[in-house]
């Protein structure tokens, strides 16, 4: 039952992305000082409890909408293999920019 | 409102590249429905005009067109009920055209059988010599007698938007007959239509956008029995899920009235 | 079972909607358009997560680069863009949370033999999407002038 | 044109009840072993048969009362003793197992409150013994054996693939003509066994319950190809069609208590069946409607179709939602009139056929290796007049034992037989060139309203001498014009404009086989009434008619009904 496991875990996501965006929006907008300015930008990433937020609402939201995604395009009549091109693919995209975003605040940690 | 103007859908493959819409005017009758107006067409206007009608009560699901944007049966729908004089009708989307108004509804039913819409016995010996009939409680019987009206006319299909860009998609008629089955009791398929279910083209493309329900002319509601059959496999996925008690043989009755009363043979018995 | 032998396909005009019947594909009512708004929604926020983690990118490049981006992102045409999504995700988390449900069969209602004219259980169950609709009529609108002020 | 040719070891011709019964049969016994085709002019389920509502007969509560006898008594009696005793026995024995059988194919039987299959009582029966589903039953029982055929990987499906005559050489079955609709190929199918099951002919009449495509086809084809028909002057006429259409309201709607009421607001079927009232056989209530109309007790309508009320008020809401969804939607739909408000306006309406191709009591053919069942065929157990819900029990039962035979004849059968190309090529010829490039000044449309209109008045419930005289001399005129019809659609494909000939031309054929049998037999029996001869003769008639084909119209021959359990005696309800 994979297709059913994945979309259990998009419902999962959705839900989570309901609480967790709101924690994020919460926790930036009421942080003390201009939410946009450097220094609470670069304060946050500092904390770990912070850190660990962004990894959850990254890993909920990209899982999420590349499921989403990967459900849209699916939809054009795309045949098993190159469907199975576009499950890589999108899983490739998916931990690049995963990979990415994470580097950001680690590397301003550091 | 003494004539109607039909507005009607034409292709004659060989001939033309592309359909197009042809005029007539057909005069009122009162209580008539779009198949009588085609049908006076055909008779009266243009012999050419080629549809599909059988029945004329709406129980075979022949007629299904796409009339004023709508998919209906054109037997099933008399002019009345639109509410306008002019009757726009055109061939059912998402099936190829294969002259005027006939449909080719060939993926239907190749995607209805591939959802294996029969009972798979648990008991095979009782399925080849069946003994007595199962008992079968009015609960159980409403369950899934409601999805058991459809009529494969393929409304629903031609509704349905992901049907609309997705040729691999089973679609709500053929999805909605995997649910009718699972939960009747006399049936232990389950496991083998949720596999059928759960391809990346599978139950999980029904994004619950209702039209199948809303054009299903015969109350089948396709879209809930969609959904329930999501709930149950996501059920199952979670091991949540009931066992299904498989139905029960009737035992013989007990004797309770007398026999009633036939003439005795009057021609000598060998 | 096999169909028939005698082969038929090419010669038929196809007939596929396709993705127009986003848009309209006939005269449906509600929950066929609420379909169309969930996606474009959802495709709206994946577009903006991917823009706004690129945007964080600009911290790499420094102080400097931060605050120039910054105040791009401080003129008005993005204001407007920014409240778009903070409604494309009040729809879509609203109109996910019924989906979720309705998904699994819940607030549908039990099946039962349909009577004679036929009402179908999303139909007899409308007040429910009426009511979210409301919802998030109010949240945007109360979004809106939390933006404006 | 592409030529193609196709080959199958069992041809099942026809996918209505008796069809699909009998390709499931087919393809059960052989085990997917042989190669079975099942051929249809509609998609398969959108068959005539779906229309079937009100129930299906079987003795499944002896415990309560019936018996099996009584089921046989009943029927030989509805017949007025011209059904086949030894048919009727093998039929009520073998219909419940009918009925078990599908209920293990899943089909939605009602059920009463013990969980056990729901029966209602139904017209001319002893018994509350047509067992129902809802107010669908020929609907679920088509789509149940639908469903189950497609488990089969053995069965190849030719939907919308209209048969233009059945071939056979040397008395041996070989082969079909087709023209399929979609494609516009025409074509042979040869096969080493062939099981007719296209059902019956009443759109020869203008008012019935029929479907656009019950155009007895097979009956006509197989008539030509030198296989006799039997008894077809009996026309059963059913009490309760719905003005205008002709759409059927059950015989289940009376059988759950509804009444048939005059302009007088009376129940004036206690003048004709006190006993029975309502649920008399359909000949007989047929006739009592008939009478009232005829006596001005009816309520008139400026089109002729004069009608009665049937009331079904008093059964309330509940009743009719559960056991008769469909004549509440059909009767809204079609009448603008709801049954719980209002009486529906109802007359008699051409029915159903009790003859058709002759077969013994196997369903086979006198042609070796072809069988035929359902209403296209007659094995004789209706004779003159059918019992409500033994129609879908015999399609069942007969679908099966003629599967069974075919499959079981074509496994003793090492080789197909060989068809001349040219035999399918003057098919083609005479469809296509002498048919379908008609260019004189009739139109079929004319010539079968013509038809229709006549068949309504001089071959109906009451018949007489003189008119069916004038029926048979309308009907050769006809046969006559439609030589000169103008065909407008060209195209092979979908051409239904061509089809509504040969559609016309088999009922012409069939219409005169009812008359000439009609007017030859000299009494009045079951459905067959006349007038100048108001009464039963054993004596003379206690035999069924057969109808041979020549050029120059039916020769008619009889053979006695079989009579093993009670000799006739005077019917009365
Ligand atoms: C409205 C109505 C209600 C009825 N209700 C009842 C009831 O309650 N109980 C009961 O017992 N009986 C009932 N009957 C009678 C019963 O339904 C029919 O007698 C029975 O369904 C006939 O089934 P069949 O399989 O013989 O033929 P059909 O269902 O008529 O099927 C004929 C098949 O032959 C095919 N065919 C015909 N000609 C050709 C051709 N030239 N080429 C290819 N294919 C062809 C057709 O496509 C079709 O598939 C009812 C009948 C009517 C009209
Ligand atoms: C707030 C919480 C959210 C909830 C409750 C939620 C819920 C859902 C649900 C239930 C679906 C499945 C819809 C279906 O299959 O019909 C879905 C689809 C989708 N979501 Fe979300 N979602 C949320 C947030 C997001 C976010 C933040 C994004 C952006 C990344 C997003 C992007 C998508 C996409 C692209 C789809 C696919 C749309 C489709 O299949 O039509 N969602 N969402
Ligand atoms: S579910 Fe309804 S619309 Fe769809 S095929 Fe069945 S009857 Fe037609
Ligand atoms: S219209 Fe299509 S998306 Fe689902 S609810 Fe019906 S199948
Ligand atoms: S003709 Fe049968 S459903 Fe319309």
């Amino acid at each position: 039952m994979r297709e059913t496991r994945l979309k259990i875990l998009q419902y999962i996501t959705g839900i989570g992305l309901f609480f967790l965006v709101g924690t994020h929006l919460i926790v930036s907008l009421l942080s003390s000082g201009e939410p946009t300015s450097w220094e609470s930008v670069s304060g946050r990433a500092a904390s770990a409890g912070w850190l660990a937020l962004f990894i959850f609402l990254l890993i909920f939201g990209l899982y999420h909408g590349i499921h989403g995604l990967r459900t849209i395009i699916m939809e054009l009549s795309i045949p098993k293999l190159p469907a199975k091109v576009l499950d890589w693919t999108l899983l490739v995209i998916g931990l690049a920019i995963f990979g990415y975003a994470v580097y950001i605040p680690i590397n301003a940690f550091l | 409102m003494q004539e109607l103007t039909f507005k009607v859908q034409r292709y004659l493959p060989g001939k033309d590249k592309k359909a197009y819409i042809q005029q007539f005017t057909v005069p009122l009758r009162q209580g008539m429905t779009v198949l009588d107006g085609l049908i006076y067409i055909k008779e009266n206007v243009d012999n050419t005009l080629s549809f599909r009608s059988s029945c004329r009560m709406g129980i075979c699901g022949s007629c299904g067109m796409f009339i004023n944007n709508f998919p209906m049966l054109a037997c099933h729908t008399p002019v009345e009920e639109l509410g306008t004089d002019r009757i726009e009708v055109r061939s059912l989307p998402n099936f190829p055209v294969i002259r005027d108004l006939v449909a080719d509804l060939d993926l239907l039913f190749e995607k209805h059988k591939s959802i294996k819409p029969y009972i798979i016995s648990p008991d095979t010996e009782e399925a080849e010599e069946p003994t007595a009939e199962f008992l079968q409680s009015g609960e159980e019987l409403e369950g899934y007698v409601q999805f058991a009206y459809c009529v494969k006319c393929g409304l629903c299909m031609a509704a349905c938007p992901t049907v609309a860009t997705d040729a691999l998609f089973p679609g709500p008629q053929s999805l909605g007959q995997a649910y009718r089955y699972c939960t009747d009791r006399r049936d232990a398929g389950v496991e083998e239509r949720f596999h059928q279910a759960d391809s990346r083209h599978g139950v999980w493309l029904c994004h619950l956008a209702g039209a199948c329900s809303e054009a299903c002319p015969k109350g089948v509601d396709p879209a809930l029995a969609i959904q329930l059959l999501k709930r149950a496999m996501v059920f199952d996925s979670l091991r949540l899920k009931k066992k299904k008690k498989p139905a029960s043989i009737a035992q013989p009755l007990a004797e309770s009235k007398p026999k009633i009363d036939v003439p005795e043979f009057t021609v000598k018995q060998p | 079972m096999k169909t028939k032998a005698a082969g038929s396909e090419n010669r038929h005009l196809p007939n596929r909607l396709g993705i127009k019947s986003w848009v309209w594909g006939g005269n449906y009512t509600l929950e066929r358009y609420l379909y169309t708004l969930h996606r474009v929604t959802g495709l709206g926020l994946l577009l903006y997560i991917t823009l706004h983690l690129a945007m964080n990118g600009f911290r790499l490049g420094g102080v400097e680069s931060w605050i120039d981006i910054m105040e791009i992102l401080g003129m008005s045409g993005f204001k407007v863009g920014e409240y778009l999504v903070a409604a494309a995700f009040i729809i879509h988390a609203l109109n996910g949370g019924r989906l979720i449900l309705q998904h699994l069969g819940y607030t549908l209602g039990k099946p039962k033999p349909p009577v004679y004219p036929y009402v179908d259980s999303l139909r007899r169950r409308r007040p429910i999407v009426w009511a979210m609709l409301a919802l998030i009529v109010a949240l945007a609108v109360y979004v809106l002038i939390v933006f404006v002020t | 044109m592409v030529e193609i040719e196709a080959a199958h070891d069992v041809l099942i011709l026809g996918s209505g009840l008796a069809g699909l019964r009998a390709a499931v049969e087919a393809a059960r016994v052989s085990n997917d072993e042989l190669d079975i085709a099942i051929i249809s002019r509609v998609q398969l389920m959108r068959s005539h048969s779906v229309c079937a509502e009100g129930g299906t007969a079987a003795v499944m509560r002896p415990e309560e009362g019936d018996s099996l006898e009584l089921h046989a008594w009943d029927t030989v009696r509805g017949s007025d003793f011209l059904a086949d005793q030894d048919v009727v026995k093998l039929f009520v024995e073998e219909s419940p197992k009918e009925l078990i059988q599908l209920d293990h194919w899943g089909i939605p039987w009602s059920r009463r409150p013990d969980g056990r299959m729901n029966q209602r009582p139904f017209g001319g029966h002893s018994f509350d013994r047509a067992t129902f589903a809802e107010d669908k039953t020929g609907f679920f029982e088509m789509h149940t054996l639908y469903d189950t055929l497609q488990k089969y990987a053995g069965v190849t499906r030719y939907d919308e693939c209209y048969v233009t005559s059945i071939l056979i050489d040397n008395g041996v079955f070989q082969g079909l003509t087709v023209w399929n609709l979609t494609t516009g190929q025409f074509f042979l199918i040869r096969g080493k066994a062939l099981v007719i099951a296209t059902g019956g002919a009443c759109r020869m009449f203008g008012f019935t319950t029929y479907s656009l495509t019950a155009t007895g086809d097979g009956a006509a084809m197989a008539y030509r190809a030198g296989i006799p028909l039997k008894d077809m002057e009996f026309v059963q006429f059913h009490p309760t069609g719905l003005i205008p259409s002709g759409i059927l309201i059950t015989e289940g709607a009376r059988g759950e208590g509804g009444y048939l009421i005059n302009n007088k607001d009376e129940r004036f079927m206690e003048r004709y069946a006190p006993s029975k009232m309502e649920t008399a056989p359909r000949d007989i209530v047929s006739r009592s409607e008939m009478t009232e109309i005829l006596e001005g007790r009816g309520f008139s309508r400026p089109d002729g179709l004069d009608y009665l009320h049937l009331d079904l008020r008093h059964l309330g809401a509940q009743k009719i939602n559960e056991r008769l969804p469909l004549i509440r939607e059909v009767t809204i739909k079609f009448a603008f009139i709801d049954p719980l408000e209002q009486p529906i306006p109802i007359r008699p309406a051409a029915h159903y056929f009790m003859g058709g191709i002759h077969t013994d009591i196997e369903g086979a053919t006198p042609v070796e290796a072809i069988w035929a069942a359902g209403e296209a065929a007659c094995v004789s157990l209706h004779g003159a007049n059918r019992l409500g819900a033994n129609s879908t029990a015999e399609c069942l039962v007969w679908g099966r034992i003629t599967g069974e035979k075919a499959t079981r004849y074509a496994m003793g059968q090492k080789s197909l037989p060989d068809v001349p190309p040219q035999r399918v090529q003057e098919e083609e010829k005479r469809l296509f060139e002498q048919i379908g490039h008609g260019n004189g000044s009739e139109d079929v449309y004319v010539i079968r309203a013509e038809l229709q209109r006549m068949m309504d008045h001089n071959v109906a419930v009451y018949r007489n001498g003189p008119d069916m005289e004038e029926a048979l001399k309308k009907i050769r005129e006809l046969k006559q014009r439609i030589k000169h019809v103008k065909v407008k659609d060209q195209s092979r494909i979908y051409n239904t404009n061509l089809l509504a000939i040969v559609e016309v031309i088999n009922l012409l054929d069939l219409a005169e086989v009812i008359v000439a049998g009609g007017l030859a037999r000299t009494e009045s029996r079951g459905a067959h009434s006349r007038r100048d001869f108001p009464n039963r003769d054993d004596d003379n008639w206690g035999k069924h008619t057969l109808a041979y084909y020549t050029p120059e119209g039916p020769r008619l021959d009889y053979i006695p009904a079989t009579i093993t359990m009670w000799q006739p005696v005077e019917r009365k309800y």
